[in-house]
């Protein structure tokens, strides 16, 4: 078990034919990932690294029976390939995509909502189950199976939290990277009940960052909502006010974000909140017993 | 991006709010012409990208141009917050019966915009959400359909406006709303919003964020740029596609990813040291940009020491290895560095880095104690 | 029994202060419904015809409990009306305005059908429970209780049908005019089903007229659902195409919406077409043996 | 409300889309000069609001001035269903590759806007749609968002469009939409949407009708209004506030409310009778109005009677009888006329009618059966 993507992933790239879309398309089949089609408009009839190209969402799902998406395509074009994907049915869209403007999210955000699909991103690595389909640009060789749920706002700092659980011998049921914009298609919480529910996940990591209050409101659902453990990192301790820190999402504004009170806030949830991913691993083992 | 004051006025000014016109001074002359252009007292106001200019001694009336000049002349060239005045806003001076604060902004948690109003106008709206929290109310917009009309109302019933002002509120409500979402703003407010003793409204002064995602489809705003106001080697960072922000420390980082390169400050601080900079290079970290970070980073002449960790993901360790090198050996770092590469290939990486003569940390822990005794040793 | 409208409503008038408004608040509490809130931005603290009004919907229902709300705003705030109402939680909301455009209600309707609400109209006459409550410009003393339920985009050739009915001894249930817009918030299928579900109701008049086609799903739904007697009448059997008849909706354009292709569908459902309302009479007196 | 193709090609170029410009004439010598102006080949098109003109022979190529001067003078002037032709749009000759229909409809049973398009252009739609269903493609527009880019892509990609050409046609099937949106439109079309031999993109044929609801927002459509295109009759109703069409047949009507007064046409109808106009004079039957509809419906000349229907309803009869008396007082109608006059004090109003010597009659078959009488005997 896992949570999000598995071995009944039939993935569909949006922005296949792009320099980033077609190298990560064979990153993900080398991984093992079932990837069934691209679209790209005007591309029909064209195929890369074997997967075949539509010129609509609609018609590679008819035609491949897809139901997850990745996007690839520039900030420009990304929210109508999320809306083309949610119009055409796909359970789950993960948009890598970075710098989709904000008020354009708000949008796509609650069409999806409205919707059946679920949305992982935008500017995030995407997800992985490992040993069963990485679906997102990250470093598959680094994971490994086992117990542990990540969930993250980050990208690389993920990746290094990773590299430690796999050295400490801790394998992991899923890592999403949920994305580092202020307003994103699935949050902590979201992420969080899955882990809660799926019976592979023994123990869950949750990397935070500065900037906005999810990581709170992660707090109060662990509070209410979650019986196994969590333990927590944050990013952004010495941050400055004011200023985005790369992620568009992470700034501290109107005396709001600040890792202090995620870390309080997490604290005082039962969570402890690590100071290395060294330190994530130790305490993952301990929690695990 | 922050424009000033005195832009944002033009902003509203265009859709329809009736702002309280001034006139842009870069000189003390400057400064004393508008004032006898306005005639009567004029207020002169600092415009930089920084609040709390009141405090600072930013914003100064004069009832002559001679008073104006001479006001103008104290604050032209003024350090605020780090900000060097080099403009300042004449503005005419305004007779306020009562202020209100009137905002626009992204409501994170809400994912939407959410449209504040106080009848604590002309103060920090920070300070009073934090002490009078009940005197600030909340509309939200709708996703898609945006600010109703009776919502601009209901906030004006609320501030306990009397009904033939209700009117004119809702109207610049919906005004500044409308400029925040074609503007593509992630902030717009107007504080104070005052009613004059004519019973008139006025916008008193205004500021508006762009989101800077946004602003390659508003070339306009993007020409309202200062380039005055922002700091020289972000901008270069920019221009290279970089993401940088400067900070006081000595020691130096070039980091690939956000994320990582927040924790890699934190762990800085955790060994005692203070970050120079935020630096991330990007997921990749190609040699190019890494070279082009490191010569930002170097340009501090605060820098002792410089800190490269970078996760070798997609991008091969031995690749990263070599681009390091050649990157190293364009800029010739005259400060002592310290290196931490892992990930993929990160044994081979290492090797061809050894074999270089420079010595990899395994650890982000142990990389951070390392460059903070290297800086302290540099000191 | 009846639908809509009966004594538990609790009406709210939005423009109360309004000529329209306040001659038809008169009118109503003169019938008997319980007209116990208006709003008129600004008007808080004054009384209509003894009704308190407030400045915003939301603070009538809170300090009254109103549960209904007829609005007579001009086309112009209409929309907005309906908007506040949705948004205060009216659960049935009728809007008389006339000349709302017709992109405004495309937004309109969807907005309220995404919400707990039901809207009548625009451009209708209201509707009526004889003996209950008169929610509408309609001529109360026309109708009498009775089994038949009435459902009709038109104003005046209701009331002709109404009256006919009554001089033949024939009350009604609830006479619901739906309105002559193009595009309206409750489609004869909805009343239909209301009425079907009505145990009060024991025969169905249904008025429709040229313009679109939802009469003619109407007869579909008929068909399919409805097992009570259905008399219909269809006005505009002369009128040219592409002309509108008075009401936005009474057009017939791309050679649909004739009066021919209605009574047509209607006949094939099952229900026969009167050509007078005092045929609609005698049919109904036929139906209910 | 209609408005002419070359008004709406206009509007369309405001938009963005290729048009096929031209140049509007009113005399033949105007059409000589546009003709010239363009050189080679033009196409000369009757400005009438009505379809059909192909047919009729409103369209008309000429390859000289002296060409254009002779068709010009020949499709000035004409009648096209009942149009007059006052007016020629001269356009140059284009050399067409290909053609497609696109139109943007208020779709009623889906409470929506759709998108269609058809490689079938430059025929009549509703043929299309009767005979051949299956080469119209529609999309749905979102009721908050509108029609996103995919689905413009879409409609091109099931028209067979090469990949080149879909960017051109979605670009110009989302403008197409915007004008239909911002326009309050109640129908937008381009037929034919021609692919030329060069492979550009180009509006041969704009149709656009605005919603006359939505005409008080837009001034500026407001003033395209053709007063020469509309019925003289019609504009006076309209101006009077009376919704009134004019029909072919001799009985005038005057009919309280939209849908009665159909009913009322229908019942002259069945009786034998032809009704001369639709006539609405709205819910109240105030004196005024019926005078005034009085007025026009007596100045057809082929009215022979008219048959006057009036539910009282929230006005009682009496009142209604009163108002009715001084309308026919003031008008003095020379026709025979019937009334009807049912509703709240209906006994008094006639008893009132009775009075003045005027019968009234009880039931709508009735006063269709006497008045098609009536203007039988009248003929």
């Amino acid at each position: 078990m896992s949570i999000l993507v598995d071995r009944q992933t039939r993935l569909l790239v949006q922005g296949i034919t792009g320099r980033e879309g077609s190298f990560h398309t064979a990153q993900m089949i080398e991984y093992g990932t079932n990837v069934v089609a691209g679209v790209t408009p005007g591309g029909a009839g064209k195929t890369v690294h074997g997967v075949p190209v539509f010129n609509t969402v609609e018609e590679a799902v008819r035609e491949t029976g897809a139901n997850t998406s990745i996007i690839y395509v520039p900030a420009r074009f990304a929210p109508d390939a999320i809306y083309e994907a949610v119009d055409a049915g796909i359970a789950l869209i993960v948009c890598i995509t970075e710098n989709i403007p904000t008020l354009d999210m708000v949008k796509v955000y609650h069409y999806v909502k409205q919707s059946g699909s679920r949305l992982i991103g935008p500017n995030c690595p995407g997800l992985i189950t490992p040993g069963q389909a990485k679906v997102g640009i990250m470093p598959g060789y680094i994971h490994t199976p086992g117990p542990v749920g990540l969930v993250s706002r980050s990208g690389t700092l993920t990746y290094e939290v990773v590299h430690a659980l796999t050295q400490a011998g801790l394998g992991q049921s899923t890592a999403v990277g949920i994305g580092g914009d202020p307003i994103i298609g699935t949050s902590f919480v979201d992420v969080l009940g899955m882990f809660e529910a799926d019976p592979a996940t023994r123990a869950i990591v949750m990397i935070g960052e500065i900037g906005g209050t999810d990581e709170e409101r992660a707090a109060e659902y662990i509070k209410a909502h979650v019986s196994k453990p969590v333990v927590g990192f944050i990013a952004g301790r010495t941050a400055p006010p004011g200023k985005r820190m790369g992620h568009a999402g992470a700034i501290i504004s109107g005396g709001q974000g600040t890792a202090a009170e995620k870390i309080a806030a997490l604290n005082a949830a039962g969570v402890p909140v690590a100071e290395s991913a060294q330190q994530v691993a130790e305490l993952v083992r301990e929690a695990l017993g | 991006m922050n424009i000033h004051e005195y832009q944002a006025a033009e902003i509203l000014k265009g859709y329809g709010i009736p702002i309280n016109q001034g006139i842009v001074a870069t000189t003390p002359d400057e400064v004393a012409a508008a004032a006898g252009q306005l005639g009567g007292t004029v207020v002169i106001k600092a415009q930089v990208h920084t609040g709390g200019r009141g405090k600072a001694g930013g914003v100064k009336l004069a009832h002559s141009p001679e008073e104006a000049r001479e006001v103008g002349s104290r604050i032209l060239g003024m350090d605020i917050r780090g900000h060097t005045v080099h403009k300042v806003l004449v503005a005419p001076g305004v007779n306020i019966a009562r202020e209100y604060y009137l905002g626009v902004v992204i409501d994170r948690a809400a994912r939407g915009i959410t449209i504040m109003a106080s009848s604590a106008g002309g103060v920090d709206i920070e300070e009073v959400a934090r002490e009078t929290p009940e005197k600030i109310h909340r509309e939200a917009a709708h996703p898609f359909l945006g600010f109703h009309d009776y919502q601009a109302r209901r906030l004006a019933f609320r501030l306990g406006i009397e009904p033939d002002l209700v009117g004119g509120f809702a109207r610049i409500a919906r005004q500044l709303f409308e400029a925040f979402v074609q503007s593509d703003a992630s902030l717009a407010e107007i504080n104070p919003l005052v009613l004059t003793a004519d019973r008139t409204w006025l916008a008193l002064d205004s500021k508006i964020t762009i989101d800077d995602s946004a602003l390659v489809r508003h070339p306009d705003l993007e020409q309202l740029r200062d380039l005055q106001e922002e700091n020289a080697t972000e901008l270069e960072a920019r221009a290279a596609g970089l993401s940088f922000v400067k900070l006081d420390g000595t020691i130096g980082c070039v980091v690939n990813g956000a994320g990582l390169s927040m924790a890699t400050m934190d762990a800085i601080k955790r060994y005692g040291g203070e970050p120079a900079n935020f630096l991330d290079v990007g997921g990749g970290a190609s040699a190019e940009q890494v070279e082009k970070a490191l010569r930002l980073v170097l340009a501090d002449p605060n820098v002792r020491a410089v800190l490269i960790n970078i996760f070798g993901g997609i991008t091969r360790c031995d690749e990263v290895a070599r681009g390091l090198l050649s990157a190293m050996d364009a800029v010739k770092p005259t400060v002592p560095f310290v290196i931490r590469l892992v990930g993929t290939n990160q044994d081979e990486g290492r090797r061809i880095l050894a074999d270089a003569g420079i010595t990899v940390v395994d650890t982000m822990p142990e990389a951070a104690e390392r460059v903070v005794a290297a800086a302290g040793a540099a000191a």
